[in-house]
């Protein structure tokens, strides 16, 4: 068969590669697929520009688009998205904030606001919601996810958006507050991307259609099992059955299943690429300075593979 | 009118008393757990030590324990080894040879404070996601401080050996490998001891590339979600780690340096 | 000050290093103590001086030091001791901070015995730059300071080579005739003794044991190079110690 | 018949020789220009070496590499203070007491491997995301290296001065003020060289902490973005900031040490 | 072996350490070089065993050396430098192993040597168990293991005891009368010069000088401590050099 190597994170939010996997959906297109798994989305972006992997899901950051701009990798189709019908990001508000009054987003003026990495997609979150609200935020690089919930919990920051399982778990133990939904404030947002290197997407034509078409079909699969509920209680356990192959494997099924269904969030069809909201995050990127002007749509998008939503 | 004379002298010669050490930890953990029971330790700042150790323990019944493990004892092996045996090579040649110690003493004191966690990008770029980049990782962390303690114990080799050796017409060969390395070995293995501490720190941040199983992946995981249990417990692997380290150097010191009085 | 050694005996571990040693030391003499290497004549000297504790018996004082005394027990090493960080006059002062003197005396006594060791010109050089006879001077010097009752010397001079040891040995001769002082000279150079000592205690290989004590008449002041006495008594030590050495040396093989 | 005795000495007496250090940095910032200028360097490899100068000096001119720098040089301080000094204190009490030697050198040698990184989001709830965590992370990584650094020392301070000072009845507290401490001097500023050296590279590690400004914080900023000049313009700050250090040291000693041979 | 040193001078850097040095080393000769300490005595014989090379002038060697010697210019030095990780034996096979002998071979020489320093017993010991004057007699044994032509010795007796030094000179003189050999005798130790030098060298201070050379005809193995002759080149010595020695101080002042 064809080998590839696909990058991924032990989050629900990359079952699509999971599903195609289990289900035989890249196998019966040849693909002969090796996943390689990573603590972090920034090394990851990096190892496509590498070549020690070919294709991989993550949210569009400042690292990504330099590496696009470097002529490194190309996005070539879109995955996760905030949609406002469906499950989707959540933004906290820390228990100490909360009781001072930040209940809505609409308080969030003046607030602090925890993020990884300037740069990263919460970064960018914050920014819209504040944009939208006229608020004035002030953003806390902490680096690591688990400092973020460290800083939220013990209230040093007032509030942070997170993907909805960890944003229910953290407000049904009482640690916070969720205040609002992301889908609200950055409608139909883009929210991660497939991509590859450039060299795949220019001369690798064939092996990269086949390797969207099986993602797109894990992903209905996904969507129908566990985000539009279409397929049966049946099926949604045999998803989460699947998806505990990859996420949480070390913690028992009972405690992981919640988890599971409380993060899965809609992966577009056809691997559908937004590019309204990939021009937008682009020109956010732009006017913070994070990354150069010159950098076009087209220089960090192969939208020749997939439908794109306008 | 008669009496002995004064005692004036002693001390100033510690001694290690047997058992105080482990008396200290059994008196910080329980303290620990205490604290976290009776709830004055919120749960935030500190784990409950009896959870970690469970935890622990579950951790090698499911036998992921030694998929962490043995991984990250070849990644520290073959990366602590590659570094620190580049880091005597060349800690000898500047003991050795003056060009080499000007060109390459500069060198090393400016790698010396670069941080590896800033260049892990660039260790993807330069060594590749798979094992190649961890390695490369440690070694790079563990080169620099085995070259400056390397070229420290050269500089002590007593040079009046040397000029004996001289004297009796001993090849620089010789000198080297019979006088040089031998008198180098005491400061040499001394520096192990911090440049392997140095190792098990970077074992982490290597494995932040592109790592599933490891211990420092493990830790990493369980930051990432606050799981303050599983975080000690990998912590708890790796101090272990670092004293079991520190027991076997004593080891091969006492059967090496046998000869020091 | 007279003292008594009084059955004392003592074992490091295993090693017993002294043997049931019985002594007097006289005020205003010089007892020399020889013995070969390893015999325990530095460890018999801390138990003078109350640095190390015996295993059994003790160290007695027959009479209270003169109360002028600073520090009635003062040792002058073998190496001199010299904090190199301390510039000679400010090593002299070191032992005589700790004891509530005004800084005026303190300068006082410090200018006086540098004087008296030849050392004035020196009071402000570090020990690195000072000549290894001019570093014991100012060990000296430093013992001179508190005024010791009983003058403890571990091989003052065979760290020197024989010039300069010739004439710190004259330097001390005149030192004692000036105004005699009690001291217990340990040393392994039998010229020095038979020169010093008033009173030359033999120890035997070890574990030390007194092998003999001899009593020389002859002043201090009066002996000379080459006085057929001395040199009798040189080689009888020399006769006694011999055998002792070669017997030592043998022993290292059990 | 008659010659000359043949010469055998020489040699093993390496020596600095002015201006090879600083050759070899330009020759590699040369080849390094050369290989990225001609292609053979990917741009994804190394950044063009004028393009991180053009880099640095930008950022001087708009005034933020002060912003940055004052605010890294005032947690390295301030972090470094605290932790050598307690690590000086507590090396000191090691050295001097049998009790804190037998409790604390283990206690120590299973603290030195832990990864700093891998306690940061502790590191939040302990010490908040305010200046009080860069300070005590990079204080936690300093002291460890700085007690064992500091106890060697004071176990090789001649035990012949201090008994010296026994004999002469001079209280203990005036020995280890006055031969202790001056004693330990040469070791522990040569420990420093090497804790000061992971005090700046604790600092970027520091900086991941809510810091917006800050030579670490910048450096993981361009890392993110994977910006290679901002990063090794970052990182060449550091460089040259561990290479400031260790001169200082250098003065420091020269000054404080005058009295070794 | 004959040996001239002719018109070296040597400077450190600003320092002049020897000054216009002319000197003939006859074969089979000991030759004794004596003078104040830092006159420059340890590098003179640096240069002739060629460790070193002088500002000026030369060291000739005026014959071949036996074909047999391993190593013509052989060192014994005050310090022993004896390899602390290497056992007696091992020691002395160190300056063999470099030399393509076959392990026979230099077995059976370290086993010969060993014999005649009477160390065959402590073969196996290292140097840490070993006493001073041991020590010693295995650096002698790894002399003897090269068959050198001209010995070098800078005050090979002087880390020693008096009574370890004078047995070792005993073996030294022993040595010789079996076998005369050239040696090159550097000491601080008037006594040693007079009892085993052909001729003695005095230097003076720094930068050294010969200021005096004196020839004695008593043969070595007739000499006796206290023979009236050798007292008197003794106290002649004493007398070149006391003055030199606290002149030498002096100067440490400038
Ligand atoms: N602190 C100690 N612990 C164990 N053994 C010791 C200690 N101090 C000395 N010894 C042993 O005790 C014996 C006597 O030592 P000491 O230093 O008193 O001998 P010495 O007569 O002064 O010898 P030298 O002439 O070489 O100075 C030696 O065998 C030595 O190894
Ligand atoms: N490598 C060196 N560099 C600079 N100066 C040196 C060097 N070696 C020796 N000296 C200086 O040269 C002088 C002579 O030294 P040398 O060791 O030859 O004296 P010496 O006569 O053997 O003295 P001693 O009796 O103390 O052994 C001394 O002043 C010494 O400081
Ligand atoms: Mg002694
Ligand atoms: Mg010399």
């Amino acid at each position: 068969g064809n080998k590839i190597k696909v990058g991924a994170l032990r989050f629900t939010s990359h079952s699509a590669s999971f599903v195609a996997f289990e289900r035989g959906y890249f196998a019966d297109l040849g693909l002969d697929v090796e996943f390689k798994f990573f603590q972090a989305a920034t090394p990851m972006a990096v190892a496509i520009a590498s070549g020690d992997i070919d294709y991989a899901v993550t949210a569009i950051s400042g690292g990504l688009i330099s590496l696009a701009e470097k002529g490194a990798a190309k996005v070539i189709g879109g995955a996760l998205s905030e949609h406002p019908d469906y499950n989707g990001q959540k933004i906290l508000a820390s228990t100490a904030a909360f009781g001072a009054g930040l209940t809505s987003p609409g308080h969030l003026d003046g607030k602090s606001f925890g993020m990884t990495q300037a740069g990263s997609s919460f970064h960018y979150m914050g920014s819209q919601i504040a944009k939208k609200e006229g608020a004035d935020l002030h953003f806390k690089p902490l680096n690591k996810v688990g400092a973020i919930i460290g800083a939220l919990k013990s209230g040093q920051i007032d509030a942070w958006s997170i993907v909805p399982h960890i944003a229910s778990a953290l407000d049904g133990a009482g640690k916070a507050h969720i205040i609002g939904n992301v889908a609200d404030y950055i409608p139909n947002y883009q929210v991660t991307t497939v991509f590859t290197s450039a060299h795949n997407a220019a001369n690798e034509r064939a092996k990269t259609e086949n390797f969207l078409k099986a993602f797109s079909m894990g992903a209905t699969d996904f969507n129908d099992s566990l985000v539009r509920m279409t397929a049966g209680a049946q099926a949604a356990d045999e998803m989460v059955n699947l998806v505990h192959k990859y996420v949480y494997a070390d913690k028992p099924i009972e405690k992981a299943a919640r988890s599971i269904r409380a993060g899965a969030m809609l992966i577009n069809e056809g691997a559908a690429l937004n590019a309204t909201s990939v021009k937008d995050q682009l020109s956010w990127f732009k006017s913070e300075g994070l990354v150069k002007e010159r950098v076009s749509y087209e220089t960090v998008v192969d939208d020749s593979y997939v439908k794109t939503i306008m | 009118m008669i009496r002995p004379v004064p005692f004036r002298g002693g001390g100033f010669r510690p001694k290690r008393i047997r058992g105080v050490g482990a008396l200290v930890f059994v008196c910080l953990i329980l303290f620990a757990e205490w604290g976290t029971r009776a709830g004055w330790i919120s749960n935030l700042t500190l784990p409950r030590p009896s959870d970690v150790a469970r935890t622990l323990f579950d951790l090698a019944a499911s036998g992921l324990l030694w998929t962490h493990l043995s991984l990250s004892l070849a990644r520290l092996g073959i990366g602590a080894f590659l570094g620190a045996g580049a880091g005597i090579v060349v800690g000898l040649m500047i003991g050795l040879s003056s060009v080499m110690r000007s060109g390459l003493i500069p060198l090393v004191a400016a790698l010396f404070p670069i941080p590896k966690i800033a260049l892990l990008p660039l260790f993807v770029i330069w060594f590749g996601i798979d094992e190649t980049s961890k390695y490369a990782l440690i070694a790079f962390g563990t080169f620099t401080p085995t070259v400056v303690s390397t070229y420290g114990a050269v500089d002590n080799v007593d040079r009046s050996l040397i000029r004996m050796a001289q004297s009796f017409g001993i090849s620089t060969k010789s000198i080297i490998r019979k006088i040089v390395l031998p008198g180098a070995m005491p400061g040499i293995l001394s520096g192990l001891r911090v440049s392997l501490a140095i190792a098990i720190i970077l074992l982490t941040a290597a494995e932040m590339i592109g790592a599933e199983y490891g211990v420092g992946a493990y830790i990493l995981e369980a930051g990432s979600l606050y799981d303050l249990e599983r975080l000690f417990a990998g912590v708890t692997i790796l101090s272990m780690l670092g004293v079991a380290l520190s027991i076997c150097l004593s080891l091969i010191e006492a059967r090496v340096l046998g000869w020091r009085v | 000050m007279d003292l008594r050694i009084d059955a004392l005996t003592h074992r490091y571990g295993e090693t017993e290093v002294l043997n049931d040693i019985n002594l007097d030391i006289p005020d205003g003499q010089i007892v020399c103590i020889v013995g070969p290497s390893g015999c325990g004549k530095s460890t018999l000297l801390r138990f003078i001086g109350g640095l190390e504790r015996p295993t059994s018996g003790q160290v007695l004082q027959l009479s209270e030091p003169n109360p002028d005394s600073l520090n009635p027990f003062t040792f002058v090493f073998q190496d001199f001791a010299l904090l190199p960080w301390r510039s000679a006059a400010n090593n002299v002062r070191l032992v005589l901070e700790d004891h509530g003197l005004e800084k005026k005396e303190i300068d006082k006594i410090v200018s006086d015995v540098l004087a008296r060791t030849k050392l004035s010109d020196f009071a402000d050089a570090l020990p690195k730059n000072l000549s290894g006879g001019m570093k014991q001077r100012v060990a000296i010097a430093r013992a001179l300071a508190v005024r010791p009752a009983v003058w403890l010397m571990d091989e003052p001079l065979s760290a020197l080579d024989a010039q300069t040891r010739e004439l710190l040995m004259d330097d001390l001769i005149g030192l004692w005739t000036r105004q005699p002082f009690t001291a217990v000279y340990v040393t392994h150079n039998l010229s020095e003794a038979v020169r010093l000592g008033h009173k030359i205690v033999v120890l035997s290989r070890r574990p030390g044991q007194i092998r003999k004590v001899i009593d020389i008449e002859i002043p201090i002041e009066q002996r000379q190079a080459g006085d057929p006495e001395l040199t009798r008594i040189e080689k009888q030590l020399w006769h006694l110690m011999k055998n002792e050495a070669v017997a030592a040396d043998q022993e290292l093989l059990k």
